[in-house]
């Protein structure tokens, strides 16, 4: 058998739309195949990455959170010893409402008191009973508190729980209670109420939209770039004072984002056609900088992308996870 | 066996002699199904608590002239009636008539068994409760028991009542229908070839049991076997190609009927 | 008639009747419940044909517009000092050309048709006027030179894709209200595209590509088709075809017909109707394990796909196929088996045939519901981002390729809502793929049952 | 010569195995002027078979235990010095198929030739490189030993190969001649073809067995390492359901269980009413015209994806629902609700029901329907009290197959029930099912040892299970229902 | 038809006076379905070339033993067989006997006619097709047209030979079936109530046939009406409860039967 000349890529539905546009200009502007991008998750894109080596066995992995050591010791079980990480940017994750409605201006402290099962109360963790969004601040307009969050088996929420929540936790001195009660590692920041005011969404975010669609006076947490895309129907809410635009998130000011990822097997990268030249072109300036094709579409350019492009022209695979 | 069928000749004999009253009257009665025509003017009086045997080869209309007269054929669709048929002289094709009470009054007992599949019970007091006729629960089990005594099953399934009914015998199946048929009180019985599918033994039960029910009902029976039409009837009417081509007291017709296709019939020469 | 039953209802022995024309108060209120009950009934089927039609409706409004699409029609130079630097016209060289070194072109070949027709472009620059046409337009334009590099240096006449939000624009789907808001189209920019179209530079008709063209990346909703996933689901659905209908109709044949009525056969039986049950993804899991992992066969690819759907339709083409067979009367068996026939030829030649509508009936229930499946095929990689279109078979069954519900599935995830319109298009394209399959079974059901 | 050769010159064999045995069944009766047993065609067959049988046979087992022998046959030779730096054995003997199968497609490349190889070593030449052109991949560098392995096991493997060409040859000919020789007009041809039909059928009623089979195999191994890493009976007991991505999630089996039954039970509630009226209406009543429009029509309902009932149910009936009913009852203010799932869900199970009901109705005997118009029931008390208690056992199999159905049914749930998995009463409030967590996690971004991933096998295992026993219940309903009339 | 069976009465006469020919025996029958018994050590011989009629009242056995004869019994599960029945002095439950060369030498024609949902051309050609009887078209054509005539079938349907078997009559249908059964060139026929589903003038047709096929072929019918068995068979078997009670020519069954349960049975006793 003559190997497959398409490069498989697999794994997070976060990374698929910049790896679709990647693939779809790279098929356009080279002689080899447009890459087959497969969404199904980052967890299971990695472990398809670690099956092993072998043209049934696909190229590259995409991810939203880092890869993990159970996953690398996969990998190494089956003869999977090189892995390159590439990080092609940061994903910014933005508060969003009906248009239509009123503005917010939000701090983690205001998400934490919103949603937490349990908030400080004159020193005391007490049940959250806030109704509104004036309950939780006095700045806040006095809607009613619905909010669709990332369910949890997505990366955002991950992001949302160390972000927000656990900021707020912390902001709003609960994470100190939490610990005086004896939670050594304060997990009840994380904990959310369950009287049906946070919304986890298994979906994706055009659901979270056709949901705040359905319910005017919801929250919703979506990505920078579905944002943009929608900019007509949402209005998006400032973060700390921050409005999430590329340039604040590019510069840390605005401090809800992640960074994105792929894993791309070294074994492979002689082997299936156009695989080096595939991740060279996703990381270079013309795609990957900040006036590339990605950012266009809402992907935050990673200020340190030299550093990835030399990486990835020397094949130097991940060292260990710190 | 024996004694019993010329008991009921004898009975039919005088019966024959008092003024006769007649139950249903068909009057030029012609069915057809789609365009086929089935029954061609056929003319036949009922007599009041007798049994009419309705005689005739395979396919020459007795069940579609059974079926008229309590308007099973309705469920056809095809099926046409022209000619009138009146039960005590109302015509029970009249438009204003109620089907239902119709057959409430003129009951049917099938070829097979069809008992259903529900407990013996429940099989019985299924028609007098669709009816009204029966309200209490001690109202229900006296009709359940008269009924199945009237149809001679009874003292067989009084231990089992609430058991299916389709867990009975052949022969047994059948008396449990006609017992369904009588506890809603009907004042004709139809029966289509009720013994063709019972073995000898249940036959005999069960020509027994229609020869009891002469009494207090008025039965129009089907039948293939000449043997089965002697000994149950008192009046006989012999069916040839969907015309009506002979009627009389039974013992006439198996002795010296009129017309010559009956004879040959009767002797065998067809059929 | 009165006098005449009162009389004989005297005479009567047991009990008094009542004439046949009186209707008494119970049988009214029973007559009552029948017509309810009927009522009760139809409304029942209305019920259910007003469903469907309320479903029908909703995707024929919001995916009928799919077929259309906005194009633009202009002249472009294409340049030589871009195209081919060398001027040697070398394929080898041309193939470098980018499709950043064409967008140029365009926007240049843009604004001289603008100022051709004397087109006013108020408060839209170029680059602006250049954003209302589609990113796949530099990708047609580089596969036209690259496909004829005699053209270089003429002026060839491209119809190209006009941009998603002013495509948009013409269904109804963006306003001025909500361009105001958006920020991918402004109001000013269809202000141009009215004149534009006015000018006849810009024009709708039926979109064939929609059948045709591959799918398209996040920021091209215009462009992306069904051509990869109709192929896709074809090549599927005949593996599914080909491989259920044979092993599911034998083990019918096997399960009625031969096989004694002992626990074993319970077992298998219990098995088949649980089968039926096991929730679709499951059967991803045991494709991904046993025909990817362990059998070797490659990801993405159709084969694979064939043969988890295969395995979820077999238990309904089984059950379909067994009522079926059930349903052949005994006497047809036992005339072929009086004159000599084998049990088997008895079977084959004439309970089959006769059972086929029905076999065809469970097959067409099986096939539908793996038409529109795609939980099973998020496991084994066909739920994807593929753009090139899988070989002739058999070559191309092993070839990436994606389906039907699967396009439906990715695009209603995408953030640009140009796509939502291609997912009701496609819905629209897989029923009538059910309906063609449909339309089929009743013609063959017709053929056999003329048999009878 | 690859198997695939081999397979398809053992069918010509067979071929002409067909034709001289059918020659010679007919010579011979000729001959003897005795009668054939069987068609002469029959005679054919029974050669072909045994051509083609026997020596399918063995290819089958040759290729399934060639390797097994060959493998440890290598393996052993492998010095475990070896293997100490470059992980296990079975790691290493991947990589010794892997260039023994490159070395093979190097050569029939003509990139290199049999003397070539025998001189090549690893420590020269870079095999890696040089077997990526062919498109082979390897995890690392060769080393000499296991290079050297790798010939030995191709250049066995290349000799297995001939042996086994040649006995699948020699099997397919003595097998066929035998046969061949063995035709005589008294031989029951037709009944060995047909006893090798009967064995087709009875292996294609296999194939459930060993879908099963696969099933539970895929998913007892990951289920076992879930519970090695997440208590069983926090899982079956637990009543709370949150993973986390840090660890210490509550994987709580029961209001997933609970969600899943609720919302079955609201759909079934609407479509198996519904269902039943229009299978009702459409055998008893309705005339040939309606019922030759509307079953198809209803029966539509069932090819719709269920991605376009999951938009239905978010953007029409969740909104609705919650504005008309959950709002002014105040029973609480989630569009999203066990209510919107369920009755969409109904919608489309009502084709499961209706179709399904109308053949079982239709197959009730006619003889039911005159005992009681006989008695003067009418068509709806006829309906009610004899056609339905008749058809029941049948009916109970049509709710089981929606019931089904509905367990597994993923996007109406995720789009219309939410994904908040919780033990609840109110059908106003969101809840989520077995299956949809089923895919979430699967598909999630989570990392795939964790518990929060490999819980999806054992979610899978657990409701297979309970589908099972579900489904011997009905089998045991029907059998002991079924039968009372006929 | 009168004179018809009065000359088989003639033949049967003479048959007897010659020395009988044995086609068919049945020694020690017994029959179970399941624990339930059928029937009871039955001891008949099929004499060749003469019709057989086989008499009693409902479920006596008498089909069961029909379908003994040629093993058609074996498609039902629970159905055991013992005793021997032979054909020609071969047993035909030995277990080398191949049941397809059977059933091909011993035909079956069924009570209702079951013509295939084939053309009529299809249906008589079929069993020697499979039997490898016919080859070329030509030998096709002239089988069917040979069995066609045989069954007196080929004037009425000669013009219709492609049409489907299942448009014609119920007689016609039956014929065809006939035609069928006799198209395979069988030694032995087995009727099981081949009339019951005809009216009379169709019966008379099928009558009037077995009567001719009787000079070719060894025939035994199932019959439930005295008169048919009368008319067409030169030997009669009466079974009751699973039993032969009684067996020997015809005219002598009718007139004279050895037993009280025939002579009670045939002149209408029961039954
Ligand atoms: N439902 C029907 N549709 C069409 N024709 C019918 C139907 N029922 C009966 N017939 C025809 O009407 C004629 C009379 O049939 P009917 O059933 O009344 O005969 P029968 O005397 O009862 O016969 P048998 O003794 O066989 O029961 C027959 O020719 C029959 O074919
Ligand atoms: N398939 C079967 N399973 C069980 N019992 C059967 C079966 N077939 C027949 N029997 C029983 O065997 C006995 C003889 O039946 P058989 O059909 O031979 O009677 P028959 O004389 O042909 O009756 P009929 O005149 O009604 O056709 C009957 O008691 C019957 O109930
Ligand atoms: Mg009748
Ligand atoms: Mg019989």
């Amino acid at each position: 058998a003559v190997a497959r000349d398409q490069i498989q890529i697999a794994g997070s539905s976060t990374v698929l739309p910049y790896a679709s546009i990647v693939a779809e200009a790279f098929g356009e502007n080279t002689s080899f195949s447009t890459p087959v991008v497969e969404s199904g998750g980052s967890g299971a894109g990695r472990k398809k990455l670690c099956e092993g080596v072998g043209e049934n066995t696909i190229d590259i992995a995409n991810s939203s959170s880092r890869i993990k050591q159970s996953d690398i010791d996969l990998c190494a079980a089956n003869g999977v010893t090189e892995i390159q990480e590439v990080r092609i940017g940061y994903d910014g994750i933005v508060f969003a409402s009906d248009i239509n409605g009123a503005s917010f201006a939000f701090t983690p402290a205001d998400w934490y008191n919103a949603l937490a099962a349990k908030v400080v109360k004159d020193g005391a963790l007490v049940d959250n009973t806030a109704k509104t969004w004036a309950d939780v601040n006095p700045d806040l307009p006095a809607q009613d508190i619905l909010a669709f969050i990332p369910g949890t088996k997505h990366g955002t929420r991950e992001v949302f729980d160390v972000k927000v929540l656990e900021a707020g936790c912390e902001a709003t001195g609960a994470e100190e209670a939490f610990k005086a009660a004896g939670d050594e590692k304060a997990k009840g920041c994380t904990a959310l109420r369950t009287d049906g005011i946070s919304v986890d969404i298994d979906g994706d975010y055009t659901e979270t939209l056709a949901r705040i669609d359905a319910n005017k006076n919801a929250i919703g947490v979506f990505g920078l770039s579905f944002y943009e895309n929608n900019t007509d129907k949402l209005q998006v809410a400032t973060m700390s004072g921050i409005n999430p635009s590329t340039e604040t998130i590019a510069s840390g000011e605005y401090p809800v984002s992640r960074p994105l990822y792929f894993y791309v097997k070294n074994a492979h990268l002689d082997v299936i056609p156009g695989l080096q030249d595939y991740i060279e072109f996703f990381v270079s300036d013309e795609i990957a900088g900040p006036d590339g094709p990605l950012a266009a579409y809402g992907l935050v350019s990673d200020p340190e992308l030299a550093k990835t492009q030399e990486m990835v022209k020397n094949r130097t695979p991940m060292g260990m996870l710190n | 066996m024996n004694i019993m069928s010329e008991a009921a000749t004898e009975l039919a004999v005088n019966a024959q002699t008092e003024q006769p009253e007649i139950k249903m009257r068909g009057k030029d009665v012609c069915v057809f199904y789609g365009e086929k025509q089935a029954l061609f003017d056929v003319n036949l009086d009922i007599r009041k608590n007798a049994v009419t045997a309705l005689i005739g080869p395979s396919g020459c209309g007795k069940s579609t002239f059974l079926r008229c007269l309590n308007r099973m054929n309705d469920t056809i669709d095809i099926c046409r009636v022209s000619g009138e048929i009146t039960l005590e002289d109302e015509n029970i094709y009249a438009p204003m008539i109620d089907v239902v009470e119709l057959r409430a009054r003129v009951g049917m007992v099938f070829q097979k068994p069809n008992p259903f599949p529900k407990s013996i019970y429940e099989n019985v007091v299924y028609g007098p409760r669709i009816h009204g006729q029966v309200r209490s629960r001690a109202e229900m089990d006296e009709v359940v028991e008269r009924s199945l005594i009237k149809a001679g099953l009874f003292n067989e399934v009084k231990d089992r009542l609430h058991e299916a009914g389709t867990g009975l015998s052949g022969g047994q199946q059948q008396r449990l229908c006609i017992a369904r048929a009588i506890a809603v009180s009907p004042e004709v019985i139809l029966m289509d070839e009720p013994c063709s599918a019972l073995d000898p033994i249940a036959t005999a039960k069960v020509e027994e049991l229609i020869d009891e029910l002469r009494v207090n009902y008025t039965i129009v029976i089907v039948t293939h076997s000449m043997q089965q039409a002697a000994r149950v009837s008192q009046r006989t009417a012999m069916f040839h190609l969907g015309k009506l081509v002979d009627e009389g007291p039974t013992d006439k017709m198996f002795t010296n009927p009129d017309s010559k296709i009956t004879q040959d019939y009767i002797t065998g020469r067809f059929g | 008639m009165t006098d005449l039953t009162a009389e004989t209802s005297a005479s009567a022995s047991h009990k008094q009747n009542r004439s046949l024309f009186e209707v008494g108060e119970r049988t009214r209120k029973r007559h009552a419940s029948e017509r309810r009950f009927r009522r009760l009934g139809l409304a029942a089927v209305i019920f259910g044909i007003l469903a469907l039609v309320g479903l029908m409706a909703s995707i024929l409004s919001n995916g009928l517009s799919s077929f259309q699409q906005t194009y633009v029609a202009i002249d472009v130079f294409l340049d030589p000092a871009k195209l081919d630097k060398n001027g040697n016209r070398d394929p080898a060289d041309i193939q470098k050309i980018t499709t950043f070194t064409i967008n140029p072109l365009i926007q240049a070949a843009l604004k001289k048709t603008m100022e051709d027709r004397g087109i006013e472009a108020d408060g839209v620059n170029a680059k602006k006027a250049f954003e209302m046409i589609s990113k796949e337009a530099p990708a047609d334009v580089r596969r036209y030179v690259l496909a004829d590099p005699g053209e270089i240096g003429k002026t060839v006449s491209f119809e190209l894709l006009a941009n998603g939000r002013i495509d948009g624009y013409y269904k109804g789907r963006v306003t001025m209200d909500s361009a105001a808001l958006d920020r991918n189209v402004s109001p000013e920019q269809l202000l141009l595209a009215d004149k534009l179209k006015q000018a006849g530079i810009l024009q709708s008709r039926f979109n064939w590509s929609f059948l045709t063209a591959p799918d398209a990346s996040d920021t091209r909703p215009e462009a992306a088709g069904l051509g990869v996933a109709i192929l896709g689901s074809a090549y599927m659905m005949l593996i599914v075809l080909v491989l259920a209908l044979p092993i599911g109709v034998a083990a019918s044949i096997y399960l009625e017909e031969f096989a004694p009525r002992n626990r074993w056969t319970d077992l298998i039986e219990v098995n088949i109707s649980n089968l039926a049950a096991v929730p679709s993804i499951v059967f991803g899991i045991l494709g991904l394990a046993i025909f990817i992992n362990f059998v070797g066969l490659p990801q993405s690819a159709p084969v694979v796909g064939g043969l988890v759907l295969t395995l979820m339709t077999l238990p309904t083409i089984i059950i379909a196929t067994r009522a079926a067979l059930k349903a052949v009367p005994p006497s047809i068996r036992d005339a072929a088996l009086g004159i000599g026939a084998s049990k088997m030829q008895a079977i084959f030649h004439h309970v089959l045939p006769l059972a086929a509508p029905g076999i065809l009936t469970g097959t067409i229930i099986g096939l539908a519901q793996a038409l529109g499946e795609t939980a099973p095929l998020l496991l084994i990689g066909m739920v994807a981002f593929v753009r090139e279109y899988p070989g002739a078979p058999p070559e191309g069954f092993f070839d990436p390729a994606s389906a039907l519900p699967v396009q439906v599935y990715n695009w209603t995830q995408r953030g640009d809502p140009a796509f939502v319109e291609r997912a009701s298009g496609a819905i629209i394209v897989l029923l009538v793929f059910l309906l063609l399959m449909n339309a089929i079974a009743v013609l063959l059901r017709r053929r056999f049952e003329r048999r009878w | 010569m690859t198997p695939s050769v081999l397979v398809l010159s053992v069918l010509g064999l067979a071929i002409v195995g067909y034709f001289l045995g059918r020659q010679r069944a007919l010579q011979a009766a000729a001959r003897d002027g005795v009668k054939l047993h069987s068609l002469p065609g029959y005679y054919g067959q029974s050669v072909a078979l045994f051509t083609a049988v026997p020596a399918f046979f063995l290819l089958g087992a040759w290729l399934f235990l060639q390797p097994i022998a060959i493998e440890s046959s290598i393996s052993g030779k492998i010095p475990d010095s070896a293997i100490a730096d470059a992980g296990a054995r079975s790691l290493i003997m991947v990589d010794v198929r892997r260039i023994a199968k490159g070395v093979s497609l190097l050569i029939e490349q003509g990139d290199v030739t049999e003397n070539e190889l025998s001189d090549m070593s690893a420590e020269v030449t870079n095999v890696r490189a040089q077997l990526a052109t062919v498109g082979v991949a390897l995890g690392s560098d060769v080393s000499p030993v296991v290079f050297e392995a790798a010939k030995e096991y191709r250049s066995i493997e290349l000799s297995g190969d001939f042996v086994r060409n040649i006995a699948v040859f020699l099997v397919a000919l003595g097998f066929g001649f035998w046969a061949w020789a063995r035709v005589q007009p008294r031989m029951r041809a037709r009944n060995i073809s047909e006893t090798f039909v009967l064995a087709l059928l009875m292996g294609s009623s296999m194939v459930a067995i060993l879908t099963t089979v696969g099933i539970v195999g895929s998913l007892l191994f990951e289920s076992v390492a879930f519970f090695k890493l997440y208590p069983a009976e926090d899982f079956f007991l637990s009543t709370t359901w949150n993973p986390q991505f840090r660890g210490g999630s509550d994987l709580g089996f029961l209001p997933l269980l609970w969600g899943t039954f609720y919302v079955s039970f609201v759909a079934l509630a609407l479509a198996v009413p519904i269902g039943l009226m229009i299978a009702l209406y459409l055998a008893e009543y309705a005339g040939t015209t309606l019922r030759g429009f509307a079953k198809p029509a209803i029966e539509m309902l069932a090819g719709i994806p269920t991605i376009v009932y999951g938009l239905f149910a978010l953007i029409t009936v969740g909104p609705f629902l919650r504005d008309w009913i959950a709002q002014p009852l105040g029973l609480g203010t989630s569009s999203s609700s066990v209510m919107t799932a369920g009755l969409v869900m109904g919608v489309m199970l009502i084709p499961f029901i209706s179709s399904l009901s109308d053949d079982i109705i239709n197959a009730v005997p006619q003889a039911m329907r005159d005992g009681s118009y006989g008695l003067g029931a009418t068509k709806s008390e006829t309906i009610r009290r004899v056609i339905l208690p008749a058809a029941l056992p049948g009916i109970v199999g049509a709710f089981l197959l929606a019931a089904s159905r509905a367990i597994g049914e993923t996007m109406i749930v995720v789009m219309g029930a939410g994904a908040a998995a919780q033990l609840g009463l109110n059908p106003f409030e969101a809840m989520t099912t077995v299956t949809v967590k089923i895919v979430s996690q699967l598909t999630g971004d989570t990392e795939f040892a964790s518990p929060e991933t490999l819980v999806a096998f054992a979610l899978g295992l657990t409701l297979f299970v309970f589908t099972l026993c579900l489904n011997i219940l009905a089998l045991y309903i029907v059998r002991k229902y079924r039968e009372q009339y006929e």
